[in-house]
């Protein structure tokens, strides 16, 4: 059993914590994206996953991913309930309940992402239901093939911190649902205009944040891939964020802060494959092109007719494989191992076609799958909301809340939240103790 | 048809409501506005400065009735929106030439 | 003198920047619960306790709590100042004056939990006042009983990171101080509907990110220990959030997103003092146990009729308190010390009893103390706002602020913002230099 | 090459994560701050420097601050690009490429801080003009000056994590800019609101707790000085936050939580230069000074009629100054260095007088380069907004967006959002692809 | 000249807008309103306990017109505004005895 | 007795309360509202396409007033709202045929 190194564990204790911080930044982030009606629905879905994919595991989905393997495929399920773990050991200095705790933080987020495509329509429970189900069967063996010992990682595919484990795999999942739910009531005529930008930016700032826990948490330790990691994160990101917003400026005439925040999350996306690869201005000409590209990827939903909502498809399977792809080009031999330099610095094209091969196969795989899964889901208990429910607002229909209870003229001031309106009057029933019957829809 | 209006203090319209449905009384709408009157505003400080806010939120409450119950209607809401303080604000009445219930196209007293 | 460990100290400064975050975080999860004509009273007091209780710490929190010790009772005054403890040494690997900075962020966020109880009608001066003295009486002292060498300590009582210290401690003076204010008015005939959703769940998600560094951190190291707290605290918080919204998807017919935001601090509250103590299996089953019975811990208030505003009865003391005793029958003996096995782990009777010592002492001491000083504010200066206060709004009534000055159609929009209403019109006095009146109320 | 600390290496990730967390923390404090028509602008201008910024730093910005020296004034262009330092070498114990990351956003930070003195007028282009030049001719060589082996170091003067280098240095490029653009549209008659007061809360806790690492990150390891730079940072916030609060309190009659959340922000940038310098007590009396003074300082540009809107001078650089010279009085021998006492330990005046020679020559540099830069911008480009533009919202004018899309009567049911009005009806051209004519101002 | 008011679904603004703009009306009026009627509102839960939110979203709309127009303009507003379901809301006349446009101080049909 | 209601630009809102306040006229009823007319709003951008808003903000302001001072008030309110600008707005009065003070019950014209 290796020493443990205390300052790995420290920076690796951190890193789980940041990369928790990413979903309640994710649904910050969506949730300030739709309209005020489908907030806390949004959201849900994240908080839900939070907790739904965090059960599962410990009971089988750090097993699957981590522990054995099955000719490539699969891990099995001797590490199932992580049992035996509390002592087990300290892979590379940091304890083994510890890198478990880490990952499961990365299985959560990879679930969340996909929400975005469905917001403002999906039922509630049916999410849940595939939530457990696309982890268990896309998740956790992906997560296998690429980082547990499975058939990409060993085929020499470069993934640091999940190009393709994590966001090629959320990205194709959403396109599947999306196209299994079908287009919102009023769109693409409608514009679907966020109900609060400043919102965004601040799910986007806790991302951005998050991420350096996600990507230089990977290097398992306190080291200068973690280094390395680290600034590559910061300045591909900064570059996304203005090569979006360069692209509006040009086009639209005036850049937008849902650019600035989309172009953010693009840069992440992107160099989260690459992030120990490359060098500085590598990881700078990256975030330029992750973010122009997903800028210009946005249009496609108009083009296809396919309604995600809150350009998952755009920003995570695009920007996916920009980084991945990129690896090809740009990864320095010094740092991405023997024989990996990328095509601009020397390597051959053979590092550029496995990686394409992992792109492919991870999409091929998600999108299949959780096309399945969202269509049982929505032929057998139904997915999608009811028509009247969107079209009055999802949080009422699901959650029997809603989101704000302002007034027109600020705290404390309006007329309508001193008169209790919105906040009704009476109760149904006397709170004396908690009601029983269901709630009307 | 009349058109009562009243704008009241916030608080009174629980009561307001309450003292319409009494007179069977089945419909009303009601809107946000902002007062200036008597009744003064209250400070803020910004900054190491004051401020007077002018405007009081006040709750609209239109009410569409037939000319019988009119004065009934007057007197209920004026009743029951009044606190005695300043700024229990007013009670106005209009004439409506006509009304239509948009659900079924009925016009005039089948409308309301 | 131990030599410094670079990695534990590393892990000590994140955690307890992590903890100093958390109070914020309950400023927003207790802000939006208010009315919008109360967040900013409901904040300020949160503000308060940072401002005020770190000063009283570095006077003499610290020394009472962690220095010398009389009778098993208090600490005394040898390192009031924290004087002298620049250079002196480093506990466990860790300077002195990181531990003492650690522990101050415990005090501080402990005293701002009590104040969710008094939401909308508390006057900020006689809070920072019982604030002051609840601090000084009670947590110090107690804090010495729990960590610092006091009898609960020394009797055997486990409690890793807060049940007793923090939680049940913070949950009993809540009660107190609900009972001395008394209900608000239109309670329990009117619906208090929370304000803004999307920042109770942003509250809850910093109070969940900055816990790992109040659980995990409380290892005092980056070991095994804060490894396995760190992923105990992400199940069993995970687990909670599912406990909580199932109670109510079966009872009411819905899951509310409130549900889960409060299923998540319940989760927090009751792993707290276990979470170095069990396996991962043990923490969800925790979790699960404490969201559920937390969510009908709820009802109590409706039918014993006191207004414990925003839950801290419910959710905190309940959820201190079930953390608290399930260690009796969850604890692990390989992680919790030689003869200190759950009983379901095939230990005995005896450390269920040890903990409900420590609870039952806690709490009866807190609520006393609580009561008898709150009793004393509200008979001499008057801890409670006028109703007229209350009903128009404390914000404006204590802080001379309201919290919003938005308009009914949104951003730059709206014609009240672009008239300046709400926003007033001519100042009272011209601003050329700050004017020196008092504000009328 | 000096070996790798990892447990070092692990708080300096930690702590870059943090420092560029400030910046959003900022972006949030400043857009409460401003009215709810040009939030986005305000928000746009600190995401637009960390996009900018960033890339400036790894093409030349760090080589010129910290690569080399030509006679005390600027570094070369030895380390351009960031090319070559992949392996460099470890620095005190990190790797270099970690200390230009960390370095990285303090540049990114410290240009944000000016925008606060623009707010609500400027336009976005010529904003990021200024930023790219003011950060090449003022910011990375007054980073060398202080802390890059350039004249100010050398002379002595102490700047731990940067009251001259950072809070100077911005206050007084904002002082320039507030003259260069001029007042706003009614200023001072009208109030200028801030409309969301939680938001400001929310970023005033996002800079406390990024400040962390900002401060204790500034040791470069996790040692005894970051150790008392956490602890102090803690309590002299806290102490300000009381020491602006009680200022309003006897001249306004009640404290504001805007007070509360400048306070905080006037202590953290009053012990910045001092925390490694003092004990907790000193930082203490330094954080109530600041507070208080900074209070104070707000009503100067009412006497002098300067429109700096958000307050920058009277925080930052008023704040910055308190604390460098504080430090002349407070810093203790044992860990300001020998000969370094203060005044109040012992020391003599010679520490006052480099201190105030820091001072002044930032401050003197940084406005004449800011005025000169701000002026050619105005007098070409023009860098104030159109008046339209700035009274009907600078969001609509310069990002095409609206911030919110609520509605009088809160989430999902506001009759205006359920219309789609402010959302608007149609879009002008179908979406099926972007457009490509300019918007319409 | 007359004042058409209607109360409408949220929804159903967008055709009024359209029904009045092919009638060559070119300018209108709206604002946020709360009606109370044999519509009954939706429950909310909080802390399990349910309570009915009774008041619904509307819209006003507000039309100056001259008496020639002013049946054609209810009409249309009627037929755009209906669902048919229950809370289609209501749409009345009242007598106007001056209008002016600011701009210009026309009065009367001219400042239509 | 009348009421006088005009729809005007925010930013005139100060002006006309001081134009009143000049007249005498002590209280008034503001609320927000939004206009459409031949004033074209402005466009913004969502995602590269451009959207048209195309109700603008405006402030409706409501006074009640006897017959005498009627025509002054319009002629206040017009001169004091007016920028010149399209989009300026209309005021127009009706009749109304009873007010009452609700804290006193006062009626007719010892209400206003
Ligand atoms: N002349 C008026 N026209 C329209 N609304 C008025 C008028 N006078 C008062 N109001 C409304 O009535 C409210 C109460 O008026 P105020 O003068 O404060 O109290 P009171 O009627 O009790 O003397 C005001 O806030 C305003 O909304
Ligand atoms: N007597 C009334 N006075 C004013 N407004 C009314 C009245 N009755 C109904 N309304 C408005 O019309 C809306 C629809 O009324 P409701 O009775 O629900 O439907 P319907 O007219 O289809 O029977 C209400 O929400 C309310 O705003
Ligand atoms: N026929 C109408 N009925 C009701 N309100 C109207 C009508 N015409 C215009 N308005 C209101 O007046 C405002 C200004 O009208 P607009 O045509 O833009 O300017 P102008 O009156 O200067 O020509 C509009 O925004 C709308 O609120």
């Amino acid at each position: 059993m290796p020493e443990l190194d205390s300052g790995a564990t420290a920076w690796i204790l951190t890193s789980a914590a940041l990369v928790l911080l990413m979903t309640p930044g994710l649904a910050l982030f969506y949730g300030g994206m739709t309209r005020s009606k489908s907030v806390l629905n949004m959201m849900m879905m994240s908080f839900g996953a939070i907790g739904l994919v965090s059960l599962l595991w410990v009971f089988y989905g750090y097993s699957i991913a981590f522990s054995g393997d099955i000719g490539g495929i699969t891990g099995d399920l001797s590490a199932a309930g992580l049992r035996g773990m509390l002592e087990s050991g300290t892979e590379g200095g940091i304890p083994d309940l510890l890198f478990a705790g880490f990952q499961l933080m990365f299985a959560v987020i990879t679930v969340a992402l996909i929400s975005g495509a469905i917001a403002d329509r999906a039922r509630f429970g049916p999410w849940l239901l595939f939530a457990g189900l696309w982890a268990t069967l896309v998740y956790f063996p992906v997560a296998h093939w690429v980082w547990g010992g499975g058939w990409i990682g060993e085929l020499g595919v470069l993934d640091f911190a999940g190009g393709t484990a994590v966001h090629i795999n959320a990205g194709a999942a959403a396109l599947a649902l999306a196209l299994v739910l079908g287009r919102r009531v009023g769109w693409p005529k409608d514009k679907f205009k966020p109900h609060n930008l400043p919102m965004v930016l601040l799910g986007a700032a806790l991302l951005w944040f998050g991420w350096f826990g996600f990507n230089a948490g990977s290097a398992g330790a306190a080291d200068g891939a973690a280094a390395v990691s680290l600034i590559n994160t910061q300045v591909a990101t900064a570059a996304a964020v203005l090569g979006w917003i360069v692209v509006e400026w040009l086009r639209d005439g005036k850049p937008t802060t849902l650019g600035a925040a989309s172009g953010a999350i693009a840069g992440l996306v992107g160099i989260t494959p690459a992030c120990a690869f490359l060098e500085p201005l590598g990881a700078i000409a990256l975030g330029l092109i992750a973010g122009a590209i997903c800028a210009l990827a946005v249009g496609l939903k108009y083009k296809l007719k396919y309604d995600d909502s809150l350009d998952v498809v755009a920003v995570h399977m695009v920007g996916g494989i920009i980084g991945s792809l990129l690896i090809g080009f740009l990864a320095i031999e010094v740092l991405s191992g023997e024989g990996n330099a990328g095509l601009l610095y020397g390597g051959g094209i053979k590092l550029l076609g496995l990686q394409a091969v992992g792109v492919i196969a991870v999409l091929v795989y998600s999108f299949v799958v959780a096309y399945i899964i969202g269509f049982a889901i929505e032929k057998t208990i139904g997915f999608r909301a009811s028509t009247e429910a969107e079209v009055e607002g999802i949080d009422n229909a699901e959650h029997a809340e809603s989101a704000y209870e302002f007034s027109s003229t600020g705290g404390g001031g309006g007329a309508f939240a001193a008169a209790g309106i919105g906040t009704s009057a009476a109760p149904k029933t006397e709170p004396t103790e908690p009601v029983s019957e269901k709630v009307a829809g | 048809m009349k058109l009562v209006t009243a704008v009241i203090k916030p608080h009174q319209l629980d009561a307001v409501k309450e003292a319409l449905h009494t007179l069977g009384v089945a419909g009303l709408t009601v809107s946000e506005v902002q007062g200036y009157g008597r009744q003064k505003g209250h400070t803020e400080v910004y900054r190491g400065a004051e401020y007077t806010v002018e405007f009081l939120p006040k709750i609209r409450v239109e009410v569409l009735t037939d000319e019988i119950d009119v004065e009934k209607i007057v007197d209920a809401v004026v009743a029951a929106a009044r606190t005695g303080k300043i700024g229990d604000g007013k009670v106005w009445v209009t004439a409506v030439e006509e009304v239509v219930r948009v659900r079924t196209g009925e016009r005039g007293l089948d409308a309301l």
